[in-house]
């Protein structure tokens, strides 16, 4: 394949960014806007072009004549070698995943482009915002299309910055810059697991190629292996978990989840690009690209799997109790994400041809799709109303109708109702899980039952309930095209893309199989949502006190869902009390005063010597003599002692 | 009697002429023509300097071996008389002034006396020349520490320093006796002692002798505990004779010093008195360093500046190698050129304003930019900064030490080395009052004479000079060298 | 050819520089000396580092190039020996960016323009003469040429407690200096086999072999310890803070980003390449140290409120890195320490730069009475975010590429201890964004603090010139790392054989 | 009786600690310079002695004690000029008024 057009996907947005970035202050805010989206249109199309010659070109590169689909280098340069064999390398890995990646990124990417056109209408910084988001969809494009673990941790980081940059983005806001910090700082803390994963695989494999890795995973382990163990675990284990720890970090698994919700302090385009479609999905992206090894290696995907359980589940409880639309939705992205990574946990290559990876990834295709629609829904009622919390909103479906009914579409395929994408998606998974486990099956039909309840009840909570009064003032609309474009664009998208064949693009290995619907499943999960949505319906659907009173009912555990069970608290005690008043403040305690002490010391004393033995040059001639004198006699007996 | 062996005392002889005109001159002259006695002193010294080095250095013996002379001996006496040119070049303000112009000749003429001493002391190889020298070098100094005959400080500082020096003198004779008990041949002869010495017999008076003898010379290197008038007689002294004590009386004690230890005690060399300097060393840096650390008068500063600069001189000296008896030249090259590049600048500021405080020197740079910049860059080469003189003669000097590769004298380079850090301590005191403090300039603007200005310039041009032009040590090297035998053969 | 002995000009330049300003009456002919001459020295470094390239793609592997050797002290077989390889190579072409985006950042230097501009050139004078030479002696001398004008230049044109911080950054200086001089004076001594004349040159005295193992096991520290304490490794590090906080902006842009350098420089140059098998055996004392220094850097500057101070630290735990990386004794950790040098010089004069324009306009280098800079000072603000994720290793900037190698080679070592303090090395990436973050969110976003603020400027065009230079190569060695990596890679060859040698 | 040399050895002994011990504990500069006196010729008699005991068949002793005792004649003459000038600043010549400048 010619790498022309690969190249110009990633070389379109930072060429964007750097335009934007260094002579956008003086543009106009439209020149800027258009010039961002234009080139986010063009790279989407390159990307839509790159990917359909992928699937369907039937190049022998890409795909086998048996229909296996293959792993293709496109291009691969040396960037930098740390040793003769460890090189790292910057290259563009074609395979169904990153394909598939290229195209939800761009899809994603550009309809925030046109989005934001409208909603950031007449922000300051404008032309800034086109910069960071270009920069972002650079760092994400290069991410995924990493042909090494090093190349994907170099745009790791640089996705990092560009969310910590978005995220901040309203720098005047205190509230944003301690978010953006934040989530800079929790990623950054796990993306120093995912290096130390990175160091401890590439020393004893010497390779840092996805493909060389991957395609023998056998050979890999067994190379780990000879590592040995350290603190009872093999290095392999180490390994991997470390670097799924990067991946927590990214895709906000608990422990590291704490800077997702801050993180919608951004603008809410933002939040729907980077942090519901594209960026949070990178952890599970990556261990979809480790998959052949970590899947060989039991105890790393068992962690993968509790993780994402108790995620998914917390993140669920919590989303019941926020009044923030925006949290609410971050904590289904937290859930959601989870699903996707006990989805692949829960895959085994032996069990249903690994059908939780391919199910994992169906999910991360259409939750991209309708969590990205739920989000600019979101930003739409923001804008129209100021406000973040629904308590703000209520009875919007009148005034707002085409955010209302895409909304809706998006809260069904979340849900999982069919023919909604979200119900094709999550039925593949839930069936992976099943298969791995009965229990592991039951708590995630739960965790999707929740799902359900919460997003309708957010739902009713923003649409129905009870018309606000402020309305009368100001009377919320429908936004401009560019607004609505994306959201009707992405609800038809939601509607019909659990349609598409996913098992026949996106395998572990690349072989394709048809997937079909496993009715036990897909009845119980349907049963499930009904019965949430429901009562969802009931609770919420006009105002009553009924929600105000189980919620006082159980009012410690409200509290504790809506403060989010203390995990900010939790660590704000750990970094600030104990790292940052007690750690670092005696360290610099300890440097001015003990180490700094010292060397004050040798000075001091020197001086205190000095004034001490003054007496000597006493001014008397006599006592000048009596010590010349006594010196040269003990010279004398000294060294006469010394020579005998 | 051979009278053509005086012609190996060609320097001597040069000095004894220069003397005999500015004597006659002084003395026969008329009032009017004695305020060309310095021109007439400077101009004779610099003829006989250039004379001196340029002349054939044809060494050799006088009086059947008393007297001896060699290459690196002029050299020495070179170096000596390019101070005394410096020192004349910074005096000639002070002893034209009203208060002292009368005595002006007399200056001049001590002055040349007790060169002609140390000249005498630095040649000699009899102890009875030798103490005929070093009497002759020390005595007369007493009469110019005295010179400010209206000061009180300068009678007190001739006080301590005559006492101490008759005292010194006795303690060196005594020692003197002790070696000539020693002597076996009943001869003063270097030589002779030397043989005797090493026959290794009578250790303990001889231990007791060289104790009493690097006693009497602690006298005049200033080496602690043996420095006490120093301080006293450094700031009572007129600003030129403290100059010159410093740096003449103290360059030429240290090459005779280790004439005499290399030359009759060598044989005692590892045994006793590399083991007596060792202690003298360390103590004198680091007492002469934490005194100088408190001082606030530039001339007592000075004073104890010298004094632990005197103890890396003594590094030449306990190497006792040619490369250690090189640097040690060389060092006191160095010194001589650094040291008086301070007191030029000590004593302009003193001839114009009497000043001689270190706060005095506050800000010092908004008024007298060339002073503080000749200020500093002297500082600069005591505290052995590169690429300033200093710093060439200082790691030389420790580099000659090191030859012989003992741990004990890697100890002692870096005690030596720790002290330098308090060293460049005070001497960064002086940069910081002048450049950094923000009083107020207590000393206005003024224009050094040209005497003066001649002499800094000198200065400068001998710090900047004289370690990155490297002509100046081998050519000392070449001269010692040559010498290697006489001076080292001896040596256990 | 006039450049046939390429190299001396990087003193001559310096010494004309001095001499031109010596003669210069007005601030607009001081202005020009400097920028003329800095720019040659600019100029002259790229043309050695392309033409250098060019003499090793053309096959040449002599270990220096552009030898050169005049006779200085001759008894002592002092020469005034030049060469350079690789790593030298970058290091000069660092200085030189430097120095010329230093000269742009003490534009308006004030008072005594002249004296400040005669030290400085003094102080590069060092610089370079240290990276040129192959001798031990003019190294060292060179060393000590860079060292004091740092007391005049912080004590005349610093801030703050400057007389006190100079003077303790001198004598800390000159402290290790001493020690440093000691073990040269050894290493001389020792540096031939019996009989044969010694020497002072680096390259001689490796190739004897000639210094046995005991009195390496004594030299090694007093040496290491010697560059160390330039290099500020723990416990040695306490110049650094007091010291930049208080210096003017071009001496600490020279200082932090060139003359800490010297410490590394020196630390392979001397210490590992001539005296390899007490550098085997005695690593570990010294990674215990640095690994302390890099942590400890890293957290002293989390709590710290005045700019240069944070940023002194961050200098601390960063060196700490370079050191660190020296003393794990293989090619790709020796290599990263090297792009570290590279890498921290240049942003930590960028750092220094922009603390300067900053306090140059608000006057406070508190952070707490800062805030919403970026606002007021855009130009300014973006810089020093640049400057603030090269410093946390922000990918596609110089900080991570350094820090990558290093980790990367340093997890070669198989044992624990080694992998244990590597790990405890890459916390502090964590903790370096920790601060950098606080630092930029403190005075650069949120709120306006100061009404005051919102009058002031952005950048001159001087200033932006100067940030712009430090930028490009910042992100230069950021995105193509491989040339520079090779030509070290390449430079250590000889290094590594010998400590290989040392090892068996 | 025979005249060993200790008999004269101990004598110049005892005079130059006595010189010491005057130069040590006297307040007049005049009686401290007599002591310095004492102990020169302590220095002078130990060199006689030696030469005639030590070495019957020379001279080299006696000669360094004709030259000792004139430098020691210079020394005093000195020092007493410069006491003269003291006590003319002072108008005494008490050890203990001269030490204004120390430390």
């Amino acid at each position: 394949m010619d790498m022309t057009l690969p190249l110009l996907i990633l070389v379109l947005p930072i060429t964007m960014f750097l335009i934007l970035g260094l002579c956008g202050m003086k543009m106009s805010h439209k020149l800027a806007g258009t010039l961002g989206t234009i080139g986010m249109g063009i790279t989407a199309i390159l990307a839509y072009t790159v990917a359909f010659t992928y699937f369907f070109s039937g190049n022998p590169d890409f795909v086998t004549a048996e229909g296996v689909r293959q792993q293709f280098e496109v291009f691969n340069y040396d960037w930098l070698a740390f040793t003769p064999t460890l090189i790292v390398q910057l290259g563009f890995l074609l395979d169904p995943i990153s394909a598939l990646m290229l195209v939800v990124i761009t899809t994603i990417s550009f309809f925030v482009h046109l989005y934001s056109l409208g909603y950031m209408h007449g922000e300051k910084g404008f032309q800034r915002y086109y910069a960071f988001l270009s920069l972002f969809t650079f760092s994400m494009l290069g991410l995924v299309v990493a042909t090494n673990i090093f190349q994907m941790y170099i745009f790791w980081e640089l996705v990092g910055v560009s969310s910590y940059l978005l995220i901040g983005f309203f720098y005047t806001l205190p509230s944003a810059v301690a978010a953006s910090k934040k989530a800079f700082i929790v990623t950054r803390f796990a993306d120093l697991g995912f290096l130390i994963g990175i160091l401890l695989l590439s020393f004893f494999t010497d390779t840092f190629n996805f493909v060389e890795l991957t395609s023998n995973p056998g050979t890999t382990i067994s190379t780990l292996s000879a590592g040995g163990t350290f603190m009872g675990c093999s290095v392999v284990t180490w390994a991997l978990c470390l670097i799924f720890m990067g991946g927590m970090g990214k895709s906000a698994m608990m422990p590291l989840h704490i800077w997702l919700p801050d993180a919608m302090e951004g603008p809410t385009p933002v939040s729907a690009l980077i942090h519901a479609a594209t960026m949070v999905v990178a952890g599970v992206y990556l261990i979809a690209r480790m998959f052949p090894v970590y899947c060989l290696d039991e105890a790393s995907m068992d962690f993968i799997v509790i993780i994402g359980a108790i995620t998914a589940f917390y993140a669920a409880v919590v989303a019941c109790a926020q009044i923030d639309i925006k949290r609410v939705l971050a904590f289904s992205t937290i859930s959601q994400i989870a699903f996707m990574m006990v989805s692949i946990g829960a895959a085994r290559p032996e069990l249903h041809e690994g059908l939780g990876y391919m199910s994992g990834m169906f999910h991360l295709f259409t939750h991209a799709m309708f969590k990205a629609l739920l989000f600019l829904g979101a930003g739409a009622l923001i804008h129209a109303v100021h406000s973040n919390n629904y308590t703000d909103m209520g009875g919007l479906r009148k005034y707002m109708p085409i955010t209302h009914w895409t909304f809706l579409i998006g809260c069904l395929a979340i849900a999982g109702i069919p023919p909604f994408s979200g119900f094709f998606s999550k039925d593949e998974m839930l069936t992976a899980m099943y298969d791995n486990s009965m229990f592991l099956g039951v708590w995630m039909t739960m965790v999707a039952g929740l799902t359900a309840f919460y997003m309708f009840r957010l739902y009713y909570m923003i649409f129905w309930w009870e018309e606000n009064p402020h309305y009368k003032d100001h009377k919320p609309h429908d936004s401009s095209w560019t607004m609505s474009l994306p959201l009707i664009i992405l609800a038809v998208v939601s509607c019909v893309s659990g349609f598409i064949p996913f098992g026949h693009f996106v395998t572990w290995n690349g072989e394709p199989y048809d997937i079909h619907l496993k009715m036990s499943v897909a009845i119980t999960s349907i049963v499930v949502a009904v019965v949430a949505i429901a009562l969802a319906t009931v609770l919420y659907r006009k105002k009553n006190d009924v929600p105000a009173k189980m919620a006082n009912s159980v009012k410690w555990l409200w509290t504790a869902a809506n403060r989010r069970f203390y995990w900010d608290e939790i660590y704000m005690f750990v970094t600030h009390k104990i790292i940052f008043n007690i750690i670092c403040k005696s360290i610099a305690w300890f440097d001015r005063h003990i180490i700094d002490g010292t060397m004050d010391m040798f000075a001091k004393v020197t001086q205190k010597v000095s004034y001490a033995i003054r007496g000597l040059q006493s001014g008397s001639i006599q006592t000048y003599v009596l010590w010349y004198f006594a010196g040269a006699i003990l010279l004398g007996l000294v060294v006469w002692m010394m020579v005998i | 009697m051979d009278y053509s062996q005086f012609l190996t005392m060609g320097s001597e002889l040069m000095l004894l002429v220069v003397f005999l005109i500015v004597f006659l001159f002084d003395t026969f002259g008329g009032a009017k023509a004695r305020e060309y006695t310095s021109p007439l002193a400077l101009i004779c010294f610099s003829v006989m300097t250039v004379a001196m080095w340029l002349l054939p250095t044809n060494g050799g013996e006088a009086f059947s071996g008393m007297y001896y002379t060699s290459g690196i001996i002029t050299v020495i006496k070179t170096i000596l008389n390019l101070g005394v040119i410096l020192v004349i070049l910074q005096s000639v303000k002070w002893i034209d002034s009203e208060e002292a112009k009368i005595r002006r000749g007399e200056f001049y003429e001590l002055m040349m006396v007790t060169l002609f001493g140390m000249y005498f002391m630095i040649s000699a190889r009899h102890f009875l020349l030798f103490i005929i020298g070093l009497e002759c070098a020390s005595l007369p100094l007493a009469a110019m520490v005295a010179f400010n005959k209206n000061q009180y400080e300068s009678h007190e500082a001739a006080v301590k320093y005559i006492f101490t020096a008759v005292f010194s003198s006795a303690i060196l004779l005594l020692g003197l006796s002790f070696v000539y008990a020693l002597s076996g041949t009943g001869s003063l002869y270097f030589s002779d002692l030397a043989t005797q010495v090493a026959s290794g017999e009578n250790s303990m008076l001889l231990v007791l002798a060289i104790a009493f003898v690097i006693a009497g010379f602690g006298f005049k290197l200033s080496l602690v505990p043996f420095h006490l008038w120093t301080a006293d007689t450094y700031q009572g002294a007129p600003t030129s004779v403290t100059a010159y004590l410093s740096v003449i009386s103290k360059g030429s004690a240290s090459f005779a010093f280790l004439v005499v230890l290399a030359q009759v005690f060598g044989a005692a060399y590892s045994q006793v008195w590399e083991w007596m300097l060792y202690g003298l060393i360390i103590i004198t840096i680091t007492i002469g360093n934490l005194f100088a650390i408190r001082q606030k008068n530039m001339k007592r500063f000075m004073a104890f500046s010298s004094v632990s600069q005197a103890g890396y001189i003594m590094l030449g000296i306990i190497s006792a190698n040619v490369i250690g008896m090189t640097s040690m030249v060389f060092y006191i090259l160095v010194y001589i050129f650094s040291n008086l590049g301070a007191f030029a600048v000590i004593s302009a500021i003193e001839n114009k304003t009497g000043k001689i405080g270190m706060d005095d020197y506050n800000g010092l740079h908004k008024t007298n930019p060339w002073l503080s910049f000749a200020m500093t860059l002297a500082m600069f080469s005591l505290a052995g900064i590169p690429p300033f003189a200093g710093f060439f003669s200082k790691i030389l000097i420790f580099n000659g030490a090191l030859e012989s590769g003992s741990v004990a004298l890697y100890v002692l380079v870096l005690i030596a080395l720790i002290n330098t850090i308090i060293s460049l301590y005070y001497y960064l005191l002086v940069v910081k009052a002048m450049w950094i403090s923000p009083e107020e300039p207590v000393v206005g603007e003024f224009r050094s004479s040209c005497y003066e200005r001649l002499g800094m310039w000198l200065c400068i041009a001998g710090i900047v000079g004289l370690g990155i032009v490297s002509w100046f040590y081998t050519y000392i090297y070449d001269a010692s060298m040559l010498d290697a035998t006489t001076f080292f053969a001896n040596l256990i | 050819m006039i450049l046939e002995n390429i190299l001396i000009y990087f003193v001559i330049i310096p010494l004309l520089m001095l001499a031109g300003l010596a003669l210069c009456r007005n601030m607009n002919q001081i202005r020009t000396v400097m920028t003329v001459l800095s720019t040659i020295l600019l100029g002259l470094s790229v043309y050695l580092c392309v033409d250098f390239l060019a003499l090793r793609a053309a096959g040449n592997t002599d270990p220096m190039l552009y030898m050169a050797s005049w006779d200085w002290y001759t008894p002592l077989n002092i020469k005034l020996a030049l060469g350079v390889d690789g790593i030298s190579v970058l290091m000069i072409m660092l200085s030189a960016i430097i120095v010329f985006a230093g000269t742009f950042a003490s534009w308006k230097i004030d008072p005594l323009p002249k004296n400040f501009f005669l030290w400085f050139a003094l102080l590069s004078m060092g610089v370079f003469g240290f990276f040129i030479s192959i001798d031990m002696f003019t190294m060292f001398m060179f060393y000590e040429v860079a060292l004091i004008p740092m007391y005049l230049l912080i004590g005349v044109w610093g801030t703050g407690r400057k007389e006190y911080s100079a003077m303790k950054l001198t004598l800390m200086l000159m402290g290790g200096s001493a020690f440093l001089m000691l073990g040269l004076l050894g290493i001389y001594w020792h540096s031939a086999p019996e009989g044969a004349p010694l020497t002072w040159n680096i390259l001689e005295i490796a190739q004897n072999g000639a210094i046995d193992r005991s009195w390496q096991m004594y030299l090694f520290p007093l040496t290491f310890v010697g560059f160390g304490v330039l290099g500020a490794m723990f416990p040695f590090h306490t110049w650094s803070p007091d010291g930049h906080a208080c210096a003017p902006t071009a001496v600490s842009m020279l200082h932090a980003g060139v003359l800490m350098k010297l410490g590394g420089y020196g630390c392979f140059r001397i210490s590992i390449f001539l005296l390899p098998e007490a550098a085997n055996e005695l690593a570990w004392v010294f990674i215990i140290l640095t690994g302390i220094s890099v942590v400890y850097g890293a957290f002293s500057a989390c709590v710290q409120t005045d700019l240069k101070y944070i940023n002194a630290y961050s200098s601390v735990s960063h060196c700490g890195m370079v050191l660190f990386a020296i003393l794990m004794l293989n090619t790709t950790a020796m290599t990263g320490a090297i792009l570290q040098m590279l890498s921290h010089g240049l942003m930590t004069a960028l750092f220094f730069a922009l603390i300067g324009m900053i306090y140059g306009r608000t006057h406070t280098r508190d952070i707490r009475e800062m805030g919403g800079l970026m606002k007021i000072m855009p130009y300014l603000g973006v810089c020093y975010m640049i400057a603030g994720f090269a410093s946390l290793g922000l990918p596609g900037l110089s900080g991570f590429v350094a820090e990558m190698t290093i980790f990367f080679g340093s997890f070669q070592h198989t044992d624990l201890f080694h992998r244990a303090f590597v790990i405890a090395g890459t916390s502090a990436i964590v903790v370096t964004a920790v601060y950098i973050l606080r630092v930029v969110g403190k005075i650069l976003l949120g709120p306006v603090q100061d009404e005051h603020h919102l009058q002031l400027t952005d950048a001159t065009w001087y200033e932006r010139f100067s940030t712009i230079t430090l930028i490009v190569c910042i992100a230069g060695i950021g995105c193509f790392p491989n040339w520079i990596n090779e030509t070290i890679q390449q430079s250590f060859a000889p290094i590594i054989r010998v400590i290989e040698q040392a090892a068996i | 009786m025979d005249l060993t040399i200790m008999m004269y050895l101990i004598p110049s002994l005892i005079m130059f600690a006595c010189g010491v011990y005057g130069f040590i504990t006297r307040k007049n500069l005049i009686a401290i310079l007599i002591s310095l006196e004492l102990m020169l010729n302590a220095v002078d008699i130990n060199f006689v002695v030696f030469n005639r005991f030590l070495f019957p068949g020379q001279m080299e002793g006696m000669f360094f004690t004709m030259f000792a005792i004139g430098i020691a004649a210079a020394e005093t003459a000195l020092a007493i000029a410069i006491i003269i000038n003291i006590f003319r600043a002072v108008k005494s010549v008490d050890i203990r008024e001269i030490n204004k400048m120390k430390f």
